[in-house]
């Protein structure tokens, strides 16, 4: 176990829980950019550079951005309310399902023989490489993936667009 | 245990507080988010496996998580519209006001 | 990296400094004060010419303006010492220190006291990978591009944390429009940097400084701008990176004549100085890409002058691009937001896509000599300019100066 | 084209930018108390009193407490009050004078009407703009004492007016000294003849004593 | 279960609203950079959009036309200085006009001469100060503006060794003027104002031409011309509308038929043409000046007849108008025949043009809003006397 591991897990979790727990949105936004920095942190503890500096780039840059914008947009009249929890059943209901999933979670890891090898070996991927790879074996995937980008782009530009009003002003 | 191990234990911690928190709330920007985290989560999976995993010489973890990363933007972006759009329409980021297909 | 024994002694001077002072240390600790001595090199010297960055604008809008600009401050106990006001950046910093630091009781305390300690942190971050000189990269990164945009996007955030957390509706506003405007900019900066990146296929500022050596004839730098697609692409990052670091014309989250001072309202003293302070840190930082990236890093103009070292030569760029943004905020008008996000959309999107597209054909065409040469200097340069002028006077449909009527 | 409209502006920021090292029409500044501002003669402040002798401010003012200043000053800054008794002016006529003489400064406007519509030309315009108080009622009301200021001040700072003042003033005096005697002389048999000409202003700058009165530091409160 | 305090939210007090959403209200000034004094605009947003402007005003309210009814005429002279206090030398003229019409006062030609001299000086004086600061609210870093103050401190500088004072000038006298300039003192304003196009080339080439500055200006803040003139609009806004109508040639004020000069008129009535107005007004002030100070004839500057003090017009009304720079500045006087005026009423320009800001703010954007106060030309003073 390394000690940064367990300071980015305390960190990631830490802000994720709070996240889900604050009553104010833009705190539980920020909070959970926080988180997704974690995550990138974790990459970069890992040693995927590039997915490190991707994940900031994609979720501190532009999710978070997305994120605070929809929150912003939809305030409601009187919105210095805080977004409170719905019933108590539904928390505890949630609460223990997420605890059974984290069980089933945490027995399947620990009761899979996973073949780990003795010392892991130095991960080195560049750019480079990882670019080859991404023009080489996953070309296609790379294609969909810019296509899918793209049908989003336009379907969320169609979906928040401000419907026109009935009758144009004279 | 193993640096895997650890590593699949806190995504899966991960998993579980975006899914306690998309279960738990009714404001569809927070569910949205719960879900966002879980496919963090997943993406976490993707990088342990990689580094830790038999075959770290492969780069298909990473490359998967770029495209997941890459879907997950799409999806937030969608995602938000939606909510804006339903707020443009029904005054409200409540899940349970957007009860009906007609806008 | 190792330190050729034939470059000059000055090129070598800063790491032969950082090698003596780690050389003192127990071989454990030297990596960390190696890297500590890094971060100090780059705190001081980056904090010094910020200071003087101040100054600097204050002197240079002045004079623009036909004015004397800051001449008063000397040294303390040399009272006739006037040092023409070069010390007032350190007379401001003590101003600023011992300001009273208002919050509002309102104010969301948490994200305000955050706001500008997340920028400041944030907008350091750009300078790791930032070659200031032939050896001197504090951190040599293969995806350093992408870590370098990587970095800037969390002043965005710090900007709408500033902004929310004063709960003041002009702040509000400022932090609206500083989302849409970043988030737009975003787009043209990155993608006036991909052209490079395709036609040196490097992501590391390295790599790219080093790929625009040499001089045809010993005076004509190979550097990124005396290209087509280099020279569109460096305007394009200009503009980009003018709207990144909201200055002006795109100074809109702070615009004074309308919004008091934007997500700055509420912030005084130290708070208010520290966002100040990363202003001008992204500033620096962003102007230091564009030269990695277009204006040849660190390297000389002309061979001749290359006993100069490298590091003068950055930053002397560095100072060159500072003013020329200051020149820039003495003459131009603020836009207004819906024409800043369709200046970006409208035109440095396509611009910059289209850029790319050169890009591509100048890499394609790498082997063209002879008049062949010519050639692919005239199209590359055709597929820039055609749809600048196209999407020009698209941009500026409707707008024309107007010649008017007198009474009778 | 797009951009040429800004290209032109950054020309003319440039062409300032060098104009203001070397074009004075340009480069207007002046750095105010290092080099001490040059005012023109027609200057305007608040106003002073005009006394004939510098060594006797008091018994020589000009001012007959005539109250036509109290009377159309706007702001209603000025207040005199009047003497009881009479002492002679420099033609040696008995005349009232100013027991009290004070301008609030901090209501007067600077308007000069107290100036136009004064007969004796007692009152005139200071140059004197440095004027800070610590207290905002005793520092800025000046009485008597704080305005009288003598005539070679008012030479100083209006040559052309004090001068064409002090013209029509001797003129006035000579005629009046001239009718004088001319009635001394048609009283043959009055013994004594008066001495008419005790306090004649010596316009010119024969005063022994530096002319240049202290300016009213303003600060100073009574 | 919070992690923060729970008092938290946006700042904004939204106003609701069933049909536009969430909406902002600001209330802009009365401390505010681009109010141009303690103007105040209560603003309801739609997102950066105007849905609704109330203009607020009279923070700098003094009482001006009673106390001018409590007053002689004469101490009423200084007080006019404080009105437009950018252009005294006009609003003494204006209501030296109107003292002189319910007396019945001749004022030589001389006079006459030196207050369209001193007029269009100070229409130099305001419209390049205007600019300047129409620039500022388009968010210039001061740079047009000190331009603009540099060569308007040439100009009040001739007004301060004329009259003592660089804005206060209290120049004008019923039936004539206070001071007679000297040869030299014509000969520095002559040179002036003939040097005064360089500054203005100088000036457009800077930013007439300027891409943002067309893109921020045309089209903001349109009035229509039938509009404008059922507001009683007057002056450059009124013009930049297309109306003709300027008091020089329509009254014939003063000396102003002997003078050539055109007036330029708009035909958008936009922001644009409101600032062009001024840049060309400029240019025909200029040649009106250059006009009289050659044609200058000498003489007396003062009607003899007049007098300064126990001043006591006949009983009866007047009404004195003038185009002043911002527009029409009237002074309407009744007489009782004692030394003080019975009833004293100012009719100011900046006022009645900041009547329709709301009409030619409705929809466009908060920048605009600065933007289109900035081209009304306001001065507080006179706005709330």
């Amino acid at each position: 176990m390394s000690f940064a591991l367990l300071l980015i897990a305390l960190v990631l979790l830490g802000s994720a829980a709070a996240a889900m727990l604050s009553r104010n949105l833009i705190h539980s936004a920020l909070l959970l950019t926080g988180a997704w920095a974690g995550i990138a942190a974790f990459y970069l503890w890992a040693g995927a550079e590039f997915v490190a500096f991707a994940q900031v780039l994609v979720y501190v840059g532009a999710v978070s951005m997305v994120v605070l914008f929809a929150v912003l947009l939809t305030r409601q009249g009187a919105t210095a309310a805080p977004v409170e929890f719905d019933s108590y059943k539904r928390v505890v209901g949630s609460i223990i399902t997420a605890g059974g999933v984290g069980g089933v979670l945490l027995g399947a890891i620990f009761g899979t023989p996973l073949d780990v090898p003795a010392a892991p070996s130095p991960a080195a991927l560049t750019v480079r490489q990882l670019g080859l790879q991404l023009m080489g074996p996953y070309a296609a995937a790379l294609l969909i993936v810019g296509v899918i980008l793209t049908v989003a782009l336009l379907g969320a530009i169609v979906i928040a667009a401000v419907d026109k009003p009935e009758d144009p002003a004279p | 245990m193993s640096m895997l191990q650890a590593c699949l234990v806190l995504s899966s911690l991960l998993f579980c507080v975006g899914l306690a928190g998309a279960l738990a709330r009714s404001n569809t920007i927070l569910v949205l988010l719960g879900i966002e985290l879980m496919l963090n989560a997943a993406n976490l999976n993707f990088i342990a496996f990689w580094r830790y995993g038999p075959h770290p010489g492969a780069g298909t973890g990473v490359i998967f998580v770029l495209f997941a990363i890459a879907v997950a933007a799409a999806e937030a972006a969608v995602g938000l519209a939606l909510v804006i759009a339903v707020h443009r329409h029904r005054k409200s980021v409540r899940l349970q006001d957007a009860n009906s297909l007609k806008g | 990296m190792s330190v050729v024994a034939t470059d000059s002694f000055l090129e070598r001077a800063p790491l032969l400094f950082r090698d003596w002072i780690v050389g003192h240390f127990p071989v454990a600790l030297q990596w960390l004060v190696h890297h500590l001595l890094t971060i100090t090199a780059i705190l001081t010297v980056f904090g010094l010419f910020f200071a003087f960055t101040t100054i600097a604008e204050r002197k240079l809008l002045a004079r623009l303006q036909n004015r004397l600009g800051p001449n008063r401050s000397g040294l303390p106990w040399f009272r006739t010492l006037k040092l023409w006001g070069l010390t007032q950046p350190f007379a401001d910093a003590i101003k600023a220190i011992t300001k009273e630091d208002i919050v509002p009781a309102v104010a969301d305390q948490v994200l305000h006291f955050l706001a500008p300690v997340v920028i400041v942190a944030f907008s350091l971050l750009g300078f790791a990978v930032l070659p200031f000189g032939r050896y001197l990269i504090p951190v040599e990164l293969d995806a350093a591009i992408l870590y370098f945009f990587a970095a800037g996007t969390a002043t965005e955030l710090a900007i709408f944390m500033a902004g929310w957390g004063s709960r003041n509706k002009y702040s509000l506003l400022a932090a609206m429009r500083a989302l849409a405007q970043l988030i737009s900019y975003e787009l043209p900066l990155i993608l006036s940097v991909v052209p490079v990146v395709l036609v040196t296929g490097t992501l590391s500022t390295r790599d790219i400084a080093l790929a625009q050596g040499g001089w045809t004839w010993g005076v004509l730098p190979h550097w990124h701008v005396f290209t087509p697609w280099g020279f569109a692409g460096f305007l394009i990052f200009l503009v980009a990176a003018l709207a990144e670091s909201n200055r002006s014309p795109f100074d809109l989250p702070e615009a004074e004549s309308e919004l008091i001072a934007g997500h700055l309202t509420e912030y005084s003293g130290f708070k208010y100085a520290l966002f100040f302070m990363a202003e001008y840190f992204g500033l620096t930082a962003l102007s230091g890409l564009g030269i990695t990236v277009f204006l040849g890093g660190w390297q000389a103009p002309c061979a001749f002058l290359e006993f100069i070292p490298s590091w003068l030569w950055f930053m002397g760029k560095l100072a060159g691009m500072i003013v020329f943004f200051i020149w820039i905020r003495g003459t131009l008008l603020r836009l207004r937001i819906d024409q800043l996000t369709r200046l970006a959309w409208q035109f440095l999107v396509p611009l910059a896509l289209l850029n790319l597209g050169n890009a591509a054909f100048w890499a394609l065409t790498s082997g063209w000599t002879g008049p062949l040469a010519l050639a692919r200097w005239a199209i590359s340069a055709a597929i820039v300019i055609v749809p600048f002028f196209l999407l020009g006077r698209r941009l500026t449909a409707g707008y024309a100066p107007r010649t008017y009527r007198y009474a009778a | 084209m797009l951009g040429s409209g800004i290209l032109k502006g950054l020309g003319v920021t440039a062409k300032n930018f060098v104009g203001s090292y070397h074009d004075p029409a340009r480069m207007v500044t002046q750095e105010y108390p290092d080099t001490p501002a040059k005012l023109p003669e027609a200057y305007r402040n608040f106003p002073f009193l005009v006394t004939e002798n510098a060594t006797d401010p008091m018994g020589t003012l000009r001012c007959v407490a005539c109250q036509i200043c109290e009377k159309e000053c706007p702001p209603q800054c000025i207040y005199i009050e009047k003497s009881k008794d009479k002492k002679p002016d420099a033609t040696g006529k008995p005349q009232l004078y100013p027991a009290v003489f004070a301008i609030d400064t901090a209501v007067c406007m600077s308007c000069q009407l107290c100036v136009e519509v004064c007969p004796f030309d007692a009152i005139k315009m200071d140059h004197v703009f440095e004027v800070a108080a610590t207290n905002r009622f005793e520092g800025l009301l000046l009485n008597r004492e704080q305005l009288a200021k003598p005539n070679e001040y008012f030479h100083q700072i209006r040559p052309t007016e004090a001068a064409e003042v002090d013209g029509r003033l001797t003129a006035e005096r000579q005629a009046a000294a001239e009718k004088a005697k001319a009635a001394a002389a048609a009283k043959a048999a009055a013994p004594k003849p008066t001495t008419p000409v005790a306090g004649v202003a010596d316009p010119g700058p024969a005063s022994p004593r530096p002319a240049t009165p202290k300016p009213a530091e303003g600060g100073t409160a009574p | 279960m919070s992690l923060f305090p729970a008092n938290s939210g946006p700042t904004v007090r939204a106003v609701h609203d069933e049909f536009h959403g969430d909406l902002l209200e600001v209330s802009m000034g009365p401390q505010h950079p681009s109010t141009h004094g303690v103007f105040r605009m209560v603003v309801t947003l739609d997102g950066e959009q105007i849905v609704k402007l109330k203009p607020v005003f009279g923070y700098l309210h003094r009482n001006h036309e009673k106390i001018a009814e409590n007053t002689s005429y004469l101490s009423s002279m200084p007080y006019t200085d404080r009105l437009d206090y950018l252009c005294s030398m006009t609003t003494n003229w204006a209501y030296a006009l109107a003292v002189e019409k319910l007396s019945g006062q001749a004022v030589p030609d001389r006079a006459q001469y030196l207050r369209i001299i001193m007029a269009e000086l100070t229409r130099l004086v305001n419209h390049s100060c205007l600019v300047g600061f129409l620039f500022n609210d388009l968010g210039t870093s001061f740079t047009p503006l000190l331009y603009a103050f540099r060569e308007r401190e040439k100009i009040l500088d001739l007004f301060e060794s004329l009259s003592g004072s660089r804005m206060m000038c209290n120049y004008q006298r019923f039936g004539g003027c206070r001071v007679d300039p000297s040869p030299e003192w014509l000969a520095a304003a002559s040179a002036l104002v003939d040097n005064f196009p360089r500054f203005l080339d100088e000036y457009e080439t800077m930013l007439t031409g300027n891409e943002i500055l067309l893109a921020r200006t045309q089209g903001v803040g349109r009035l229509a011309a039938a509009h404008a003139i059922n507001a009683g609009i007057t002056g450059p806004v009124l013009r930049a509308s297309g109306v003709d109508y300027d008091l020089r040639k329509v009254d014939g004020t003063g000396f102003y038929p002997r003078f050539e000069f055109r007036v330029p008129l708009g035909a958008h009535g936009d922001t644009y043409d409101r600032y062009m107005m001024r840049i060309l007004e400029m240019r025909e002030s200029v040649k009106i000046l250059q006009q009289a100070f050659k044609t200058l004839p000498a003489g007396p500057i003062m009607d003899p007849k007049a007098k300064l003090r126990g001043f006591r017009p006949k009983a009866g009304e007047a009404y004195g108008r003038l185009e002043s720079p911002k527009g029409e500045l009237g002074f309407y006087l009744i007489s009782d025949g004692s030394p003080n005026p019975w009833r004293y009423r100012v009719r100011p320009p900046s006022l009645i043009n900041l009547t329709l800001l709301e009409e030619m703010c409705l929809g466009h954007t908060i920048a605009d809003a600065v933007v289109i106060l900035g081209s009304i030309d306001i001065v507080l003073g006179e706005v709330d006397r």
